[in-house]
């Protein structure tokens, strides 16, 4: 096994779907069954990946391996230098984790979708499209350099749009579709521009190249400040991708697409792609960009959760619990817990991948209703559907034995040990409030949706459960959200391989000045530089220190949450409505969304059209008008195409009738016909040259 | 005077006395043959082509002719003078053929001895003038030229437009030349002389700068500028124009004003030039702001030409005011003084000629079949008549002066004498003069081409003679646009001005 | 009293002034042509003069004979013009003839 | 090695095809039609292989060595001006990375053009003869070295422009000719008047060791040959480069078009057919900043660089300008022409970072955009064709009646708004990284990004408002794509892909010329404001 092999693996891995996207799309008119060839194509990725994780673990488990060739480059004749624009891969493990990740989900829903999309009048290009989403998001996970990153991450983008708006008849569907499309490029612009610092300070795009720099001491402009806007600024792209406040507002919308889509790119990876961002440039953050993070992941992680309480739709409560939980990601990276964020990350996109798709196998027994209030009682009739939603919604509460906890506690361990660090209490409360909301609002969904009564009979006489390709992927999911494949003690993730062996610990790269107190190295290791701040000892107290209290608290809050669900959904000992009618304003608050939508449309988009109308009414009339118009010239245009005469009228008048009155009066009045007034002229004339030229 | 010398300064004008002799040839031939006047565009063609050999053969003579007094000459007969005559010979040997053509004159088939012999009057007239060296001359001959064109402007005698044309430019010349004469008697009175040459020299001696001399120089160069229609002498263009048979518009706008160029340079050049400096720029006895006058004369002429041109529904009347504006650019040309802007005068008149009578051309063509010059009648004209329709638009183009045309070197070399001389501003405004030409212009274009046709056919009956002309006189605005040396070498080769 | 130089530019321009007036405000054609003729000799009387009181010779005297036959020629021609101009318009008032214009 | 006058060739091929057609009687529209689709293949085919036969190295810009395939001999020559000494003028061609990718972008946009141009069915002959006519202009434009050669070349474009709009244009063609035609020459009027002021500016030394004034550009770069007094020489205290060269950016600017002169543009692309529009957007408005580059920047590197701030502001303008007024519009067509109003403020941008890739990315800006526009217009056309409708509004939900079609539209207007693995994207890319890397214009280029948003707001609301959502009962006898059209399209969607994933190929054509340009600016101006210090 050779390191050459790795890359050429991931090359194959990375291409493979492509081949499947082409072919598929190209063939999809003609050949009816092209899906079959797709769907074998990720099957064929998914081993591809197995064989990628292990061969990464087992033999380079330590080592970064990373490969780039010259995509184009400038040579400069002048100064003898050559400047390379780089492609390249770069594979360490959290590479062939994320891999495995996408190509499993990637996998399960393709063969999910071969019955859920079955009788699509465009199966195959559903397909395709799977296949094309399969290929960004490997090149997004595979990359070595950031420019290569926002080129998947807009070829993400660009999947996650046709995907949106695949039932392009409706106009929800192609309305949110390109929201999302036009929302996450808001959040590109700051990535790009952060991107453009970087090239500008370092000629290269590599990550680990600029991080060497970096820890040379060569900063943007020479300055902290921007070193940490230049953090801020890629973290924009985070920000569009992952759906986190302010830019979350897409997500909700872009449930509109087919539900193993939502499952696969709007829960489980191409979201988390903007955790999976933050993770790779994580050694260039300071301490106060870390802070902005984790306060934008805090805000993510609340607000959606306070909306997920009241949403009616199945697929919007997913949707909001995700940005929710992406919320809990960012602001992991932001207080410091690199490797719990990422194990979330991980855990997440099993669970929630597993909650889209079993709501997926109920939409589709209810005949495409979504509608909870119009469910219930589903249980009994869909059991392996059941079962594995309520496993999943156990981990997503972070109740013990599931993934979900390793997680999630280590998360919240994690803010109650930065808290105590540096004082930032908000974080460890905030992720405690939100533990319970998000226990209520998963555990109310499962009661509206399983239990009770059946509150649309007719629907319901007709569900049934879903067929195999469907199901299977539900229980596969769910067994996944196990803790056994993680660590062997449930209760202590931090002794797991995959935290202990398999993530490697965060190097941080920024100037000692402008780190946390904790993450700076003492004197003593400055042999050894390489050592990551996780193994300080006093992060490594405070995580002790915090880890039961967190443990119990979160649980305390989860168990809590369930509870209360319990009491207001099923025993229903609590009027839901009559709850609502006391807090009108706030459930009102909460059911619009926190009027995210209407405050942006009539702002921002408000102010872009009417700017737009404005301009072309501008453009149209004033610049038009004016060129047109040193003004006879536009009489002139009118002269010779009637109807120009509303632009004269329109554009500047008074200067237009002015300078053609002028001119008629000249040009008219003067050529009478009558000779001795020509005659007159020419002796008035005459005198007057001689006044001037006297 | 010494009889020798008379007589070997025959010798110099033998293409006038060509002329002079064709226009007796003719006028007896009229008064014996009464019948069968057809040999008189022959005998008129003839003549031209004599006198052009001998014009030719005058080239690089470069002497004075009939001297009196100490060292006075009445003529001078320069290469400059030569070019002119060139330049009238050639255009004169396309009237013709334009009058062979023109239904207009047709009609007076009987009169035909009359319409030639006036013809050769005018060219006798104008080769006087381009040679003229003494203030008598210069009015003798212009008046030999207006008097001719008087009548060839009114020569349709039935014709209403004709006879008003006439009644006008008999009116509006005589006073013109009236008031030059009068002009002259003034600069006679103060310098004591007549000849351009002799003034000079007196002037050279005595600052002459108040008002009095001042008047008079305006009071000759109104009755210069009458002739080459510059505003505010222009105002009997536009109506004459209309007015006249084609041919006569045509010739009136091409030859006639050549001949008057070529006086107002010489009279300028001649009278007033105190000196050359080294990048041959002229050095006039400030009695004026020759430059400013220049340029302001030229300024107002094209911008009120081309302004007027915009409003015109006549073909014939837009193309007089069009000529307006190219006097006006021409002035441009002199208003450098220098021999650079000459030049340019020179190279504009070649190229001018083949334009605008290839303009005029056209339109007399297409009048013949429509009898309409208005340009609301050439609608969809284009595609019943293409090859006029293209070649009046080869053109026009040209007349607006856009490559690969002609027209363009005209400009060109104007606007180099132009940059050179640093009259930066006057020629920013000769340029957007150029795209509001493009005005009315692209107007006969787009009536020709992209109007919806009229319903009706129209076909030229005879086209034998016709279209080769058109593409003689398209052939020199294609091929100058491309190459011009020839042109360029001529103009060059025909900047010797005689005098001091 | 002498008559000199100046008493024959004094009446020289009063009958420049009286031919310009009578051509711009004259209606009928054959006085407008009067007028012509009226400059036309007042510049005669220029040259004359300025031949005789500047000792320039006879030049001058030359001048005027040339002038005076142009001007002859010119009043035929004119008159011919004025004649046709009747014939096809019946009048002669000039500013009645204004068919050609803007 | 190319030992045939291959630029005269592909330059004047066109000429004889006209002069052929000439003579073809009218109702031969089927051959005519066919025999320019050969000419423009076979011009398409000269200037591949020319390609092939292109030493990359070679840097052109200011250096006659350094030009490949240059034709050279004089044209006019008139001795013995005393003030002047001798006229000269050349008949000099000759290609660099400058010219070379648009001498291709011209070929193959002019050879698809004659194939959409296929539908046209009104006095056929006389379109391919302006269309020919016009082939010659573009395709001159970008070989000739001489300015006044130039100067022809770019005046001969305008009347077949002219009459392709004015005669086969739509509904108020005639506006939209005139205007076309009054704005491109009063731009022209300028740089004749900067070329005239150039011509007394400079002097060329001649093998014979006689100094004369030229119009070569190249000499007319040499900052050595200025004279003492030239209007526009740095030498004279009074000289008026700076008016001269903003008279000549604006000459150029029309054409671009830049703000506020862009509004001869969507007029004209509204009228004009579709085949005319093509060239329109793809050739013709990169003629405005190919003059820049070629003529202004070398020419006036000491004005460039004191202008570089504007340059990129105009260019910021038209890139937010442009996407705005886009985004109000309810025609197809126009929509399309103010996105090429934002897409050319790209391409200034590029060129006022004044760095390598800066300028790279403006050049391939150039080129993209000349195939993307190319295939949106033709996209509209397609969609004329059938519907006879431009209006936005009154499509919806062509994506299920016509889904190839569709697919076309989508992948042109995602290469529009820059979207990774398509052309469109590199050269935005390259331009914002060049502009970033230019410190004058920083915050032009990070203010500029918000058009990379607009684009993407505008191109999507009209792919949604024309292709999503129902169909009106009233489409759905629409046809999806023919054959004729995949012909034009599919070349141009390769295209756009190709150089999306692999642009290394045109940006090391351009790279030599790029750096020059790029050095020339920066030490001809350097030594340009010595002696204008002195």
């Amino acid at each position: 096994m050779y390191e050459s092999t790795l890359i050429n693996l991931s090359l194959f891995i990375l291409l493979l779907p492509l081949l499947g996207f082409v072919v598929t799309l190209l063939l999809g008119k003609k050949v009816k069954s092209v899906f079959i060839f797709e769907n074998l194509i990720i099957i064929l990725t998914f081993f591809s990946s197995v064989y990628l994780l292990y061969s990464k673990l087992a033999n380079f488990r330590t080592t970064k391996i990373s490969s780039e060739l010259e995509w184009f480059g400038f040579n400069n004749f002048i100064t003898g230098t050559k400047l390379s624009i780089n492609l390249g891969f770069m594979i360490d493990n959290i590479t062939a984790i994320m891999l495995f990740v996408v190509a499993l989900i990637s996998m399960l829903v393709h063969l999910y979708s071969i019955e859920y999309m079955k009788g699509d009048e465009r199966y195959n290009r559903y397909f395709a499209y799977l296949g094309i989403f399969t290929f960004s998001m490997n090149g997004i996970v595979l990359t070595n350099n950031i420019l290569m990153m926002y080129i998947f991450w807009e070829l993400v983008g660009l999947s996650s749009y046709l995907l949106i708006g695949f039932w392009f008849e409706k106009k929800t569907a192609a309305d949110a579709g390109k929201k999302a499309f036009i929302v996450n490029r808001i959040g590109d612009i700051g990535m790009f521009a952060g991107i453009l610092i970087l090239f500008l300070t370092y000629q290269t795009f590599s990550f680990d190249k600029i991080f060497s720099s970096i820890s040379s001491g060569v900063l943007p402009f020479n300055s902290d400040f921007w070193l940490t806007v230049t953090g801020i600024l890629l973290f924009c792209g985070a920000i569009g991708k992952s759906a986190q406040f302010p830019l979350h507002v897409w997500l909700p919308d872009a449930m509109e697409g087919p539900t193993p889509v939502s499952a696969l790119i709007h829960a489980a990876t191409m979201v988390a792609a903007g955790v999976y961002l933050v993770v790779r440039i994580f050694g260039l953050l300071t301490a106060d960009a870390m802070l902005f993070i984790g306060v934008i992941g805090m805000i993510s992680a609340f607000i959606p959760a306070t909306i997920a309480l009241t949403q009616n739709d199945i697929k919007k409560v997913l949707a909001y619990s995700t940005v929710s939980q992406l919320g809990y990601m960012i602001m992991a990276l932001g207080v410091g817990a690199y490797q719990f964020a990422f194990f979330h990350l991980v855990t997440h996109a099993f669970f929630k991948a597993a909650l889209f798709l079993g709501s997926g196998s109920v939409i589709h027994a209810m005949h495409h209703e979504q509608d909870i209030r119009k469910m219930g009682g589903l249980r009994n009739k869909m059991p392996l559907t059941y079962w594995t939603f309520v496993i999943s919604s156990l981990a997503i509460s972070g109740i013990p034995l599931t993934s979900g906890f390793l997680s999630k506690d280590g998360i919240i361990a994690s803010s109650m040990a930065f808290a105590n660090l540096t004082g930032h209490y908000l974080f460890p409360i905030f992720s405690l409030v939100v533990a319970l909301l998000t226990a209520f609002y998963m555990f109310r969904l499962i009661i509206l949706t399983f239990h009770g009564e059946p509150r649309d009979i007719h629907k319901f006489e007709h569900a049934h459960e879903s067929p195999f390709l469907m199901v299977m992927p539900l229980v596969l999911l769910a067994g996944l959200s196990i803790f056994i494949w993680y660590t062997p003690n449930p209760l202590n993730s931090e002794q797991g391989w995959i935290l202990s062996k398999w993530i490697e610990k965060p190097t941080v790269f920024t100037p000692e000045r402008s780190r946390f107190d904790f993450m700076k190295s003492s004197s003593d290791e400055e042999n050894n530089i390489k050592q990551s701040y996780l193994d300080a000892e006093v992060y490594k107290e405070a995580m002790h220190s915090a880890h039961y209290p967190a443990m119990i608290l979160s649980e305390l809050m989860a168990i809590l949450g369930i509870l209360f669900a319990f009491i207001v959904y099923q025993w229903k000992k609590i009027n839901a409505d009559s709850i609502a009618d006391k807090i009108k304003p706030l459930y009102n608050f909460s059911l619009n969304k926190w009027y995210f939508d209407e405050i942006y449309n009539k702002t921002f988009v408000a102010f872009t059209i009417g700017l737009s109308k404005v301009l072309a009414w501008f453009d149209a009339k004033i610049i038009d008008g004016m060129v047109n118009g040193s003004a006879f010239l536009t009489k002139h245009f009118s002269f010779f195409i009637g109807n120009f005469d509303k632009y004269v009228i329109d554009g500047i008048v008074n200067f237009t009738a002015y300078f053609n009155g002028f001119i008629g009066l000249l040009v008219r009045r003067i050529q009478t016909g009558k000779v001795q007034s020509y005659l007159a002229l020419v002796i008035f004339s005459l005198v007057i040259l001689l006044f001037i030229f006297k | 005077m010494n009889i020798n010398n008379f007589l070997s300064d025959i010798d110099l004008i033998y293409p006038e006395i060509i002329l002079v002799s064709t226009l007796i040839v003719i006028l007896l031939y009229d008064l014996i043959f009464t019948k069968n006047k057809r040999l008189l565009p022959f005998f008129s063609l003839s003549g031209i082509f004599i006198a052009t050999l001998f014009t030719i053969l005058n080239f690089g003579k470069n002497e004075f002719a009939f001297g009196y007094g100490s060292n006075n000459y009445l003529l001078s007969i320069d290469d400059f003078s030569n070019f002119f005559k060139l330049i009238i010979l050639i255009s004169s040997f396309i009237i013709i053929h334009f009058s062979i053509l023109s239904n207009e004159i047709k009609i007076c088939i009987d009169r035909h001895g009359e319409y030639y012999t006036l013809l050769f009057g005018m060219m006798a007239g104008m080769f006087f003038l381009v040679s003229a060296n003494d203030l008598i001359v210069i009015y003798v001959s212009i008046e030999i030229l207006s008097l001719s064109s008087y009548v060839l402007a009114g020569f349709v005698k039935t014709s209403l437009r004709n006879s008003e044309a006439s009644l006008k430019y008999v009116i509006y010349g005589g006073v013109s030349s009236g008031i030059m004469i009068f002009g002259m008697s003034l600069i006679y009175g103060m310098t004591g002389s007549t000849n351009l040459a002799e003034i000079n020299s007196i002037l050279k001696v005595t600052a002459l700068s108040d008002i009095t001399f001042l008047t008079s120089i305006l009071m000759v160069l109104a009755g210069i500028g009458f002739k080459i229609s510059i505003v505010p002498f222009h105002f009997w263009t536009p109506d004459v124009y209309e007015g006249a048979p084609i041919p006569i518009t045509a010739y009136l706008s091409v030859a006639s004003k050549a001949a008057g160029f070529a006086v107002l340079i010489r009279f300028i050049k001649i009278m007033f030039l105190s000196g050359i400096t080294n990048n041959e720029y002229w050095v006039l006895f400030p009695i004026i702001d020759w430059r400013s006058l220049l340029v302001i004369f030229s300024i107002i002429t094209m911008t009120l030409g081309n302004l007027s041109a915009l409003w015109q529904d006549n073909l014939k009347r837009m193309l007089a005011y069009s000529s307006i504006a190219h006097a006006g650019y021409i002035l441009l040309g002199l208003a450098v003084l220098s021999n650079q802007g000459l030049t340019a005068v020179l190279i504009y008149f070649i190229i001018y000629l083949f334009m605008n009578l290839g303009a005029f051309l056209v339109l007399m063509l297409i009048a013949n079949e429509i009898n309409s010059e208005d340009i609301d009648d050439y609608k969809g004209l284009g595609y019943s008549l293409p090859f006029l329709s293209a070649m009046l638009s080869i053109f026009l183009i040209s007349l607006v002066g856009l490559p690969p045309t002609a027209g363009f070197i005209a400009k060109l070399y104007l606007f180099i004498a132009l940059v050179d001389a640093k009259m930066i501003v006057v020629a920013v405004i000769a340029l957007l003069n150029t795209v509001l030409s493009l005005y009315y212009y692209i107007r006969v274009l787009k009536n020709l081409y992209l109007s919806k046709p009229n319903e009706r056919y129209i076909k030229i009956k005879n086209t034998s003679l016709s279209y080769p002309l058109v593409f003689i006189l398209g052939t020199p605005v294609f091929v100058f646009g491309l190459y011009f040396t020839p042109i360029t070498d001529l103009a060059k080769y025909s900047l010797k001005i005689l005098g001091i | 009293m002498t008559v000199g130089l100046t008493h024959f530019l004094v009446v020289s321009t009063l009958l420049f002034s009286m031919g310009l007036y009578a051509i711009i405000t004259r209606k009928n054609a054959i006085l407008v042509l009067m007028g012509i003729e009226l400059i036309l000799n007042s510049a005669n009387i220029n040259f004359v003069a300025f031949s005789r009181f500047g000792n320039f010779g006879y030049s001058g005297h030359l001048v005027a004979l040339f002038v005076i036959v142009l001007a002859a020629a010119e009043a035929a021609i004119a008159l011919a013009i004025v004649l046709n101009i009747y014939k096809n318009m019946s009048t002669v008032n000039v500013d009645e003839i204004d068919n050609l214009r803007d | 090695m190319i030992n045939f006058p291959i630029l005269s060739l592909i330059t004047f091929l066109p000429i004889i095809g006209m002069m052929i057609i000439l003579f073809i009687p009218k109702r031969q529209s089927l051959f005519i039609k066919s025999f320019t689709i050969i000419i423009t293949a076979i011009q398409l085919a000269l200037a591949i292989f020319l390609l092939s036969n292109y030493n990359f190295s070679l840097a052109g810009i200011n250096d006659i060595k350094s030009f490949q395939f240059v034709e050279k001999f004089r044209w006019i020559e008139i001795d013995g001006f005393a003030w002047l000494g001798k006229i000269k003028i050349d008949y000099l061609l000759g290609v660099d990375g400058l010219s070379v990718p648009m001498i291709l972008l011209t070929t193959i946009i002019t050879f698809i053009a004659s194939i959409s141009s296929w539908t046209i069915d009104k006095s056929i002959k006389g379109y391919f003869l302006m269309f020919l006519l016009l082939d010659t202009g573009m395709i001159g434009v970008f070989v000739a070295l001489d300015f006044f050669l130039f100067y022809i070349f770019w005046e001969l474009m305008l009347l077949p422009m002219y009459f392709l709009i004015g005669i086969w244009g739509g509904p108020r063609r005639e506006y939209a000719a005139i205007k076309f035609f009054l704005y491109t020459l009063l731009g022209s009027v300028l740089i004749l008047l900067v070329m005239i002021g150039l011509y007394f500016s400079s002097m060329e030394t001649l093998a014979d060791g006689t100094r004369v004034f030229t119009f070569n550009m190249l000499e007319l770069m040499n900052p050595t040959n200025y004279t003492q007094n030239g209007i526009l020489s740095p030498l004279n205290p009074a000289n008026l480069r700076l008016i001269a060269f903003i008279g000549l950016f604006i000459g150029f600017a029309i054409k671009i078009p830049m703000f506020p002169f862009h509004t001869w543009l969507p007029d004209a692309h509204v009228e004009a057919p579709t085949a005319i529009s093509v060239i329109l957007a793809g050739v013709l408005l990169k003629m405005g900043t190919y003059g820049i580059l070629r003529i202004s920047y070398p020419i006036f590197p000491d004005i460039t660089k004191d202008l570089l701030w504007w340059i990129a502001l105009f260019g910021a303008i038209n890139i937010i300008y442009g996407a705005l007024t886009a985004m109000a519009q309810k025609d197809f067509k126009k929509l399309i022409a103010y996105s090429s109003v934002s897409h050319m403020g790209y391409v200034m941008l590029g060129m006022a970072a004044l760095n390598t890739l800066g300028i790279s990315g403006a050049i391939l800006q150039m080129f993209n955009h000349g195939t993307i526009t190319a295939m949106l217009f033709l996209l509209v056309g397609v969609i004329y064709d059938r519907a006879h409708l431009r209006d936005i509004e009154g499509f919806g939900g062509l994506g299920k009646q016509m889904p190839i079609y569709t697919g076309f539209t989508t992948v042109a207007f995602f290469a529009a708004i820059g979207l990774p693995g398509l052309s469109g994207f590199i050269s935005e890319a390259l331009v914002f990284l060049g502009g970033f890397g230019n410190n004058s214009i920083r915050i032009i280029a990070i203010v500029s990004t918000l058009g990379i948003l607009l684009g993407a707001g505008y191109m999507l609301w009209t792919l949604q408002r024309v292709f999503l959502g129902n169909l009106p009962e009233k489409w759905n006898q629409l046809t999806d794509v023919d054959t004729r059209e995949y012909i034009m399209f599919i070349p141009l969607v390769l295209i756009i892909i190709f150089l999306g994933v692999y642009p290394s190929p045109m940006l090391n054509l351009m790279n030599s010329s790029v750096n020059a340009i790029v050095d020339v600016v920066e030490k001809s101006g350097l030594f340009l404001k010595s002696i204008g210090s002195l």
